[in-house]
C-alpha cells in the first residue's frame, strides 16, 4: 500500500479546443498509507473525474499525482497498481468467479500456484469461497460487488483501492453489511482506500478523512467530526449534518455581534433553541412546524421549524411550543462566514445544549 | 381440395401428424410440461422433444434413402424407436 | 421458456395462427403432396412414392451444389464476420463521423439484389469493368465468365461487399451498448487490447454476433439472384448453388414433383440448421437474462 | 381457388429466391402504358385515315383494304365491350403491333387490346402457367412454333382448323388467305391440324463482312494459306478455316482487332436455344426430311409413326450420337479459339449486336431478327451510302450433313389460342390476330419489322426496292432454298421441359466440367427420362412417347440414317462459293 498525494491538480475536458470545460480546479490532497479517505459531494462535482485521474484513466491537464513520492501522471492504469470498484458490479460474465478473481493476476503473469493461493485467500477473506467454481451470472449484486472487490484485493501489489459509490446498486438490506465488510478489510489489511460517495453517512462511517467537493474544488478536507464542528465553507455546513446548518444574513442579526466583514451567520440546529421567553440577542420568529423524533419523560424532543422573516430555521430541542405561535430564537456562538468561507480567529465553538 | 393434389399416403401422413399434435395438446392440458435437462446439452419441454422427433425422423429418412436401398419402412421403424427414446431421455 | 406457460395467451395468437396456416401450412401440405407425384397439370398426376426424393438425394449434381453451397457459406462467414467486427471496432463510437460512416455502410444493403449482380457484372468485366481491368492490367489472366476460380472469387467479393455492412452495423450497435466501466475495469485490471476484446467485447457481442451469423448463414444458403445475374451459375456449375438448382427445376422446367421434393429436403436442412443454431445460443441468453 | 393455389405453391417452391428474382416481367412495359392512355384521350382515326396514313404500301388496292377493314368492323360488332390482353416477346415487329396496330384495331373495331411485350422466356413461362393451372392469364400468345409438338399433344391449345369451322366461324376473315403464309407448315401438328397463325418469321443464317471478303489482298492470302478461294463457306471446314484466318492470321484490319467468329457462352437458358434450334441439324446429326428429319430430328429424338421412342443412341435416337458430340465440340472449340474473349460470358441478347461494332468477320449462327439493328446509318457495318457492308448467306453444314436435310433454323412467332380462355375473349383475340396479319397492313409491318410472313408481301415491288439495304434478306426469303430452314419439329413432345435440359448440359461442357460426349450422354438420358414420365402419366393420348427398349448402340449406328457412326475424317476439304453467284442463283429461283 502506498501514500497517494495530489498536488494542485486541475483538469479540463477538451483542453485544447474552444469549448473547454473545467471540471477540476487546483486539487491538493494527501492520503497517507493505510488510510480510508472519502470524496464527498453531490453528483457532478468532479468526484468521478478525480477518481479516474488517480486510477490513470485520465491524465490531468495540470498538477502532479504522486504515489509514494513518485510522479505517475502519465503511467498507464496497469503500471500504477491501483484497483477500482465501480458503482455497479463489473464482471467478466463468461468466466467463473475464480477466473474473475484470477484475471488481474493472469494479466500480470503471476505464477499459477500463486494465483491459486491468492484467489483462495481473497475469497475466504470476502466469504465467497463457496462461489468460486460458479459463473458470475446469477449471483446477487451484493456477491457480485464482493467479487469486484476481490479483483482489487487479490493483487498484493495494489497501492490503493478506489471505490466509486460501490453501494449504489446493492440491495438496501445488504448495504450496511458490505460497508462493514469494506471497513473491516481496510483496517485489517491497512489498505489505502479512496471512497467516492454523495452520502455523508457512508462517508462519515467509513473514512478517517473526508474531502468535500463542490464545483470541481475541494472545499474542506477534515475528519468527520471536524466537518461538523468546523465547516470551512457555507457549503460544508449546509451539506454535512441532518439537517444542515442554518444561515442568517448578518445585517439582520446585528445582535449576534458579528465580526467586521462577515456576511452570514451560520449555526447548526443544536446551536440554537426557540422558547417563549425573550432573551438578550434573541430574534422573534414564527413557529411553523414541529417534528417529533423521540419522547422522554412525557416530553417530545425533535426538530422545530420556525420562520425568521422569510428564512426557515431548524432547531433540535424540546417541542413545547404551539405551531403558529410567536416565539424567540436563541443562538449560541454562531459561525461567521464571509463570501462563503468561514472567518477564522474566532473562539472555538463548543457544542452547547442550551 | 383437388388443387392440393392429395394422395391417400399423404392424407394418412398428415392425419397422423395432426392427431399427434392433438394428443400432445391434450396431454399438455392434463399435465403441463416441465422444462427438463436430459441427455442433451440443453433443457427441453415436451413440445421441444416432439419437434425434435419430427425433425429427426425427416433427417433419418433422408439419410436412409440417400445411402441404402433397404425398404424405407425400416427407416420409419427406426424413427419410431428413436422417437420413444427422445421423448423419454432427451 | 422457463416461465409457466399461460394458456390464455394462445387465444391472442389465433389470428396469427390462422395466417400462418394459410400462408405456410397449407402450401407446405401441398408441397408434400406434390413431392410424391409426377404432376403435369391439375388433372394429370401419377403417384410415384419416394422416387423424386431418391432421385434428388442421390443426384451428384445436387451433392456438388450442396458442397459448393457449404463452402460458399463458410467462405462468406469466415470473411464477413471478422471483417465486420474489425471495421466496427475501428469506427468512432459516437459523433458525426460515426453517423456518416453508418450511412455509408448502409448503402450496399439498400441496393436491390439484382442490381448488385448487375453492378458487379460490369465492375468485374475484364474488358470494360474497373475491377476487371485493373486485375488484367496487373498481368493476371482474370475472366470470371470463363475461369471457375475467378468466378468464385468475384462472387465472394461481391457478397462481402454487399453484406459485411450488415455485420458492421450489428456489431457497432452491440459495441455501443457496452458500458464504459467495463473498459475502465479491464484497463485497471491490466488487460491488453486483445484481452479486452476477448473478455469484454466478445462475450457481450455474443447475441448480436449470433444474430449476424444466423442472418448471413440463412441468406447465403439462399443466395440466388446475384450469381444468377453475375455468372448464371457458371462457368460450368462452378457457381451453381442450391436455390439455382431448385429454381431451374421449379420455374424453368415446371417440374413440380421433383421441385417439391427438393424444396422439402432444402427446408429440412435449413430448419435443422436454424434449430441447431437456436439451441446452441439460447441457453447462454437465458442465463444472462436471469 | 385453383389459380391462387398454383401461385402459392410456386411461391413456396421458390420462396428461397423468388423475392429476389430479377423481375423484368411484372410491370407492363412503359410505352404500353403510355399508349393505352393515349387511346382514351385521342379521338380515334377513321378506317380510311388509317389506310391512307399508316397502312401503305400494301399488297391490296385501297378499295380492297377498305373492304377488308370493314369486314373487321362488322365482325367485331358483338365484341365491342371486351377488353383483351395479349402478349408477345420484345421485337421490333411486336413493338409496332403494340404501339400502332393495337390502336388502329381499337379505332376500327372498338375492341381494346392490351398488347404486352416481355422476354421470350417469360412468354413461355406465362403460357405454361396458363396451360398447367387453367387460369386465363392472356387471351392470346405469340409464341414460337417450336412448341408445335407440345401443343399438338397436350390438348391445351385450340386447333385453329376446328375453331375456324366452329365457334370462330363468324369471326374468321374471308380474306385471311392461309395459303399465302410461308410458315404454315411450322404451325401444323403431326396430325395435319393447324394450331397457330404465323405473325412474324425469322431465320438463322450465316453472316459475314462482304467488304472484307472482297479485298484482293485478303483473298490472295487466304488462297495461299488454304488452297481455295475465300467466299461463303459451304461446309464447317471452310468456316473453321475462315475463322482461323481472320482471328489468327489477319488479326487486324484498318487498325482494329478482328475476329473470325462470334458466339455466346454464358450459362443461361439462351445457351440452349442455339442447340435446339438447329446446331445439331447443321452438323448433320438428324435424318433427311423437310421440315424436320424423319425419323430422327435435330434434337436427336426418333419417332415411330408420330410417337417419340427415344433420344439416346441406345434407343435409336441421336442426341448423343457422334455427330451430336462433334457439333457440341466444334461449338466449344470455336468459341474458345476464335471468338472475342468476352463472348464466353455473354447471353444470346448480349452477343446479338456485337457484329455491328465492326470487329467480326463472320458468324455462323446469326438471327435475321437482328437485321433492323444492323442497317442503321452510322454503324461500323454500314457504308456511307447507308448500304450494309455485310451480307447474309446460307449457313455452312457439318461433315455429317447430307443433301435433303434441314440446314438451318427458321421459325415463326405465331398466335396461339388456349382452351382455357373464355370463348368471347378468344374470338376477340382471334380477330386481333387476323388483323395484325391482314393483307391490308402486313406489307407495311414487314417493312417495319423485317419479319415476313406472307408470300404476297415478299413478291411485292416494295420488297424489291428495299432489298439492297437488307443484306440478302429479301433474296433469301424469295429463294427456294428457304425451305431447308425450319423450326423445332413435331418430334418434341414437351418443348419447355426438354429445352431446359440443354443449356445446363451445354454449359457443363463449355466449362470443361464434362466432356462433350458425357454432356450429350447426360442430355440424352435426361430427355429419355422426361419422355418416360410423360409415357407413364399417359397424358399424351395421341402421338405420346413410347420409348424403345435400350439396345447396344452399335445396333443403331449400323442402321442406315441417323444415328450415324463416327466419321473417320470430320474435317474434309473446305468448300466455298462466291457470294455473288449464290445470290444470282437465288434470284433465278435455284437453291445454289
Amino acid at each position: 500500500m502506498a501514500h497517494v498525494s495530489l498536488n494542485n491538480i486541475s483538469h479540463a475536458y477538451n483542453a485544447n479546443t474552444d469549448s473547454e470545460t473545467q471540471v477540476l480546479t487546483d486539487i491538493s490532497l494527501d492520503i497517507p498509507h493505510g488510510s480510508a479517505h472519502a470524496l464527498l459531494g453531490a453528483s457532478g462535482t468532479g468526484k468521478t473525474t478525480l477518481l479516474k485521474i488517480i486510477s490513470g484513466l485520465l491524465i490531468p491537464t495540470e498538477g502532479d499525482l504522486l504515489v509514494d513520492g513518485r510522479r505517475v501522471n502519465t503511467d498507464s492504469p496497469r503500471e500504477r497498481n491501483i484497483a477500482q470498484v465501480f458503482q455497479f458490479p463489473v464482471l467478466y460474465e463468461h468466466i467463473s468467479v475464480f477466473e474473475n478473481l484470477a484475471f488481474p493476476l493472469r494479466n500480470r503473469k503471476v505464477p499459477l500456484t500463486e494465483i491459486h493461493t491468492r484467489v483462495k485467500q481473497t475469497a475466504e477473506l470476502l466469504e465467497i469461497d463457496n462461489l468460486l467454481s460458479g459463473k458470475t451470472t446469477g449471483l446477487s449484486i451484493f456477491d457480485k460487488q464482493k467479487v469486484s472487490l476481490g479483483r482489487a484485493l487479490v493483487r498484493n501489489d495494489v497501492s490503493a483501492i478506489l471505490l466509486d459509490e460501490p453501494l449504489t446498486a446493492v440491495e438496501p438490506s445488504a448495504k450496511w453489511r458490505l460497508r462493514q465488510k469494506l471497513k473491516e478489510l481496510q483496517q485489517e489489511l491497512s489498505l489505502t482506500m479512496i471512497y467516492v460517495t454523495h452520502d455523508q453517512l457512508e462517508a462519515m462511517t467509513f473514512a478517517e478523512q473526508i474531502s468535500v467537493m463542490h464545483e470541481g474544488r475541494i472545499i474542506q478536507t477534515a475528519s468527520p467530526r471536524e466537518l461538523v464542528e468546523k465547516p470551512q465553507h457555507e457549503h460544508v455546513g449546509f451539506f454535512i449534518g441532518m439537517p444542515g446548518m442554518n444561515f442568517l444574513p448578518t445585517d439582520s442579526t446585528a445582535c449576534l455581534s458579528p465580526p467586521k466583514g462577515a456576511t452570514k451567520a451560520g449555526f447548526r440546529p443544536d446551536q440554537a433553541f426557540v422558547s417563549t421567553k425573550q432573551g438578550h440577542n434573541s430574534l422573534q420568529v414564527a413557529v411553523i412546524d414541529q417534528q417529533a423524533l423521540s419522547t422522554h419523560l412525557g416530553e417530545s424532543w425533535g426538530l422545530l421549524t420556525c420562520k425568521y422573516q422569510d428564512i426557515e430555521i431548524r432547531t433540535r430541542q424540546h417541542l413545547n411550543l404551539n405551531v403558529g405561535s410567536t416565539a424567540w430564537l436563541h443562538i449560541d456562538n454562531p459561525h461567521f462566514f464571509r463570501n462563503g468561507w468561514r472567518m477564522t480567529g474566532q473562539a472555538e465553538v463548543t457544542q452547547g445544549n442550551a | 381440395m383437388s388443387w392440393m393434389a392429395w394422395t391417400p399416403v399423404t392424407a394418412i401422413f398428415f392425419t397422423a401428424i395432426i392427431l399427434a399434435v392433438i394428443v400432445m395438446t391434450l396431454w399438455e392440458l392434463k399435465s403441463p410440461t416441465v422444462l427438463r435437462k436430459g441427455l442433451l446439452w440443453f433443457a427441453t419441454t415436451r413440445g421441444d422433444r416432439f419437434f425434435m422427433c419430427l425433425l429427426g425422423s425427416a433427417i433419418i429418412h433422408i439419410l436412409w434413402i440417400a445411402t441404402t436401398d433397404i425398404e424405407p419402412a425400416v427407416a420409419t421403424l427406426v424413427c419410431l424407436i428413436s422417437a420413444v427414446l427422445v421423448m423419454r431421455y432427451a | 421458456m422457463r416461465k409457466r406457460i399461460n394458456n390464455r395467451a394462445w387465444l391472442m395468437v389465433l389470428p396469427v395462427l390462422f395466417l400462418v396456416a394459410m400462408s405456410a401450412v397449407i402450401p407446405l401440405m401441398t408441397v408434400v403432396n406434390y413431392s410424391v407425384q409426377d404432376i403435369f397439370d391439375d388433372n394429370n398426376r401419377v403417384y410415384v412414392g419416394l422416387e423424386w426424393f431418391i432421385q434428388i438425394i442421390r443426384d451428384p449434381e445436387l451433392h456438388a451444389a450442396l458442397w459448393r453451397q457449404i463452402l460458399f457459406s463458410a467462405n462468406v462467414l469466415a470473411i464477413e464476420i471478422p471483417l465486420g467486427i474489425l471495421i466496427a471496432k475501428a469506427m468512432p463510437r459516437r459523433g458525426s463521423v460515426a453517423t456518416g460512416l453508418l450511412i455509408f455502410f448502409a448503402i450496399p444493403l439498400l441496393i436491390p439484389w439484382n442490381v448488385v449482380g448487375t453492378i458487379w457484372q460490369i465492375f468485374a468485366r475484364p474488358d470494360i469493368g474497373m475491377a476487371g481491368m485493373s486485375l488484367t492490367s496487373l498481368g493476371l489472366d482474370y475472366n470470371y465468365t470463363a475461369n471457375p476460380v475467378d468466378a468464385w472469387f468475384t462472387l465472394v467479393a461481391m457478397d462481402v461487399w454487399h453484406w459485411t455492412s450488415l455485420v458492421v452495423l450489428l456489431v457497432f450497435s452491440g459495441l455501443r451498448a457496452i458500458p464504459e466501466a467495463y473498459y475502465e475495469a479491464a484497463q485497471i485490471d491490466g488487460a491488453n487490447r486483445w484481452q479486452m476484446f476477448r473478455h469484454i467485447e466478445l462475450p457481450r457481442l455474443k447475441t448480436v454476433l449470433g444474430i449476424a451469423v444466423l442472418l448471413r448463414l440463412m441468406d447465403s444458403l439462399m443466395i440466388y439472384t446475384e450469381p444468377f445475374v453475375l455468372t448464371g451459375g457458371g462457368p460450368g456449375n462452378s457457381t451453381t448453388f442450391l436455390s439455382q438448382y431448385l429454381t431451374r427445376m421449379a420455374v424453368g422446367q415446371f417440374d413440380l414433383g421433383p421441385a417439391a421434393a427438393f424444396s422439402l429436403v432444402y427446408f429440412i436442412m435449413i430448419l435443422t440448421l436454424c434449430w441447431l443454431f437456436y439451441s446452441l445460443i439460447s441457453p447462454a441468453e437465458e442465463q444472462t437474462e436471469r | 381457388m385453383r389459380p391462387f393455389v398454383l401461385n402459392t405453391l410456386l411461391l413456396l417452391l421458390v420462396s428461397a429466391c423468388d423475392s429476389k428474382t430479377p423481375d423484368n416481367n411484372q410491370a407492363p412495359p412503359l410505352e404500353q402504358q403510355a399508349d393505352s392512355s393515349d387511346q382514351h384521350q385521342q379521338a380515334g382515326k377513321s378506317l380510311e385515315d388509317w389506310i391512307d396514313t399508316e397502312f401503305q404500301p400494301s399488297t391490296l388496292g385501297r378499295d380492297a383494304q377498305i373492304a377488308e377493314m370493314n369486314w373487321f368492323k362488322e365482325a367485331a360488332r358483338d365484341l365491342q365491350d371486351i377488353q383483351i390482353s395479349v402478349v408477345s416477346e420484345t421485337l421490333t415487329t411486336h413493338e409496332y403491333e403494340s404501339r400502332i396496330l393495337s390502336k388502329a384495331f381499337f379505332d376500327i373495331t372498338g375492341i381494346q387490346v392490351k398488347h404486352d411485350l416481355i422476354q421470350e422466356g417469360d412468354v413461355i413461362e406465362k403460357l405454361q402457367t396458363q396451360m398447367l393451372s387453367g387460369r386465363n392469364i392472356y387471351d392470346a400468345y405469340v409464341n414460337d412454333s417450336d412448341l408445335i409438338g407440345t401443343h399438338a399433344r397436350y390438348g391445351y391449345v385450340v386447333p385453329l382448323d376446328e375453331f375456324m369451322q366452329g365457334e370462330g366461324k363468324d369471326v374468321t376473315s374471308p380474306t385471311l388467305d392461309l395459303d399465302d403464309f410461308i410458315g404454315l407448315s411450322f404451325t401444323t401438328g403431326p396430325d395435319g391440324t393447324l394450331y397457330q397463325l404465323p405473325d412474324q418469321q425469322f431465320a438463322n443464317l450465316y453472316w459475314f463482312r462482304y467488304d472484307w471478303f472482297q479485298r484482293p489482298e485478303l483473298k490472295d492470302r487466304f488462297q495461299k494459306l488454304y488452297g481455295y478461294a475465300l467466299g461463303v463457306p459451304v461446309n464447317w471446314s471452310a468456316y473453321e478455316d475462315i475463322a482461323e484466318f481472320f482471328s489468327k492470321h489477319v488479326g487486324e484490319i484498318d487498325g482494329e482487332k478482328v475476329y473470325g467468329h462470334m458466339d455466346y457462352g454464358k450459362k443461361d437458358p439462351s445457351l440452349g436455344w442455339r442447340f435446339t434450334d438447329a446446331w445439331l441439324s447443321m452438323a448433320g446429326a438428324g435424318d433427311k426430311g423437310i421440315p424436320n428429319g424423319i425419323p430422327v430430328d435435330e434434337w436427336g429424338i426418333r419417332v415411330e409413326g408420330c410417337n417419340p421412342v427415344g433420344s439416346s443412341v441406345s434407343r435409336g435416337g441421336a442426341a448423343n450420337s457422334p455427330a451430336a458430340v462433334y457439333a457440341l465440340g466444334k461449338y466449344i472449340d470455336w468459341l474458345k479459339a476464335y471468338a472475342p474473349p468476352e463472348a464466353s460470358g455473354m447471353t444470346f441478347s448480349e452477343s446479338g449486336p456485337i457484329p455491328a461494332n465492326g470487329q467480326i468477320a463472320q458468324q455462323i449462327f446469326w438471327y435475321t431478327t437482328f437485321t433492323a439493328d444492323m442497317i442503321k446509318p452510322g454503324l461500323a457495318v454500314v457504308d456511307a451510302n447507308g448500304n450494309p457492308k455485310w451480307r447474309m448467306a446460307p449457313s455452312p453444314h457439318g461433315p455429317y450433313w447430307e443433301e435433303g436435310m434441314k440446314l438451318g433454323y427458321q421459325d415463326t412467332g405465331a398466335w396461339t389460342l388456349l382452351k382455357s380462355t373464355p370463348v368471347e375473349h378468344r374470338k376477340a383475340a382471334w380477330l386481333y390476330a387476323q388483323f395484325v396479319t391482314a393483307k391490308t397492313l402486313s406489307l407495311k409491318k414487314t417493312l417495319v419489322g423485317l419479319t415476313p410472313i406472307r408470300n404476297s408481301d415478299l413478291q411485292h415491288q416494295a420488297m424489291t426496292d428495299a432489298a439492297p439495304r437488307l443484306g440478302g434478306l429479301v433474296e433469301f426469303y424469295r429463294s427456294p432454298a428457304r425451305i431447308a430452314w425450319t423450326p423445332t419439329g413435331t418430334n418434341v413432345p414437351d418443348y419447355p421441359k426438354l429445352a431446359q435440359l440443354w443449356w445446363s448440359n451445354v454449359a457443363s461442357a463449355v466449362s470443361g466440367d464434362l466432356s462433350p460426349q458425357l454432356a450429350m450422354d447426360t442430355l440424352a438420358e435426361q430427355q429419355d427420362k422426361v419422355m418416360a414420365r410423360i409415357e407413364r402419366a399417359g397424358i399424351q393420348q395421341q402421338c405420346g412417347p413410347k420409348l424403345n427398349d435400350e439396345k447396344d448402340p452399335e445396333y443403331w449406328l449400323a442402321q442406315p440414317g441417323s444415328p450415324k457412326a463416327k466419321l473417320d475424317n470430320e474435317k474434309p476439304m473446305g468448300q466455298t462459293v462466291p457470294y455473288d453467284s449464290l445470290i444470282t442463283a437465288w434470284r433465278e429461283g435455284r437453291v445454289r
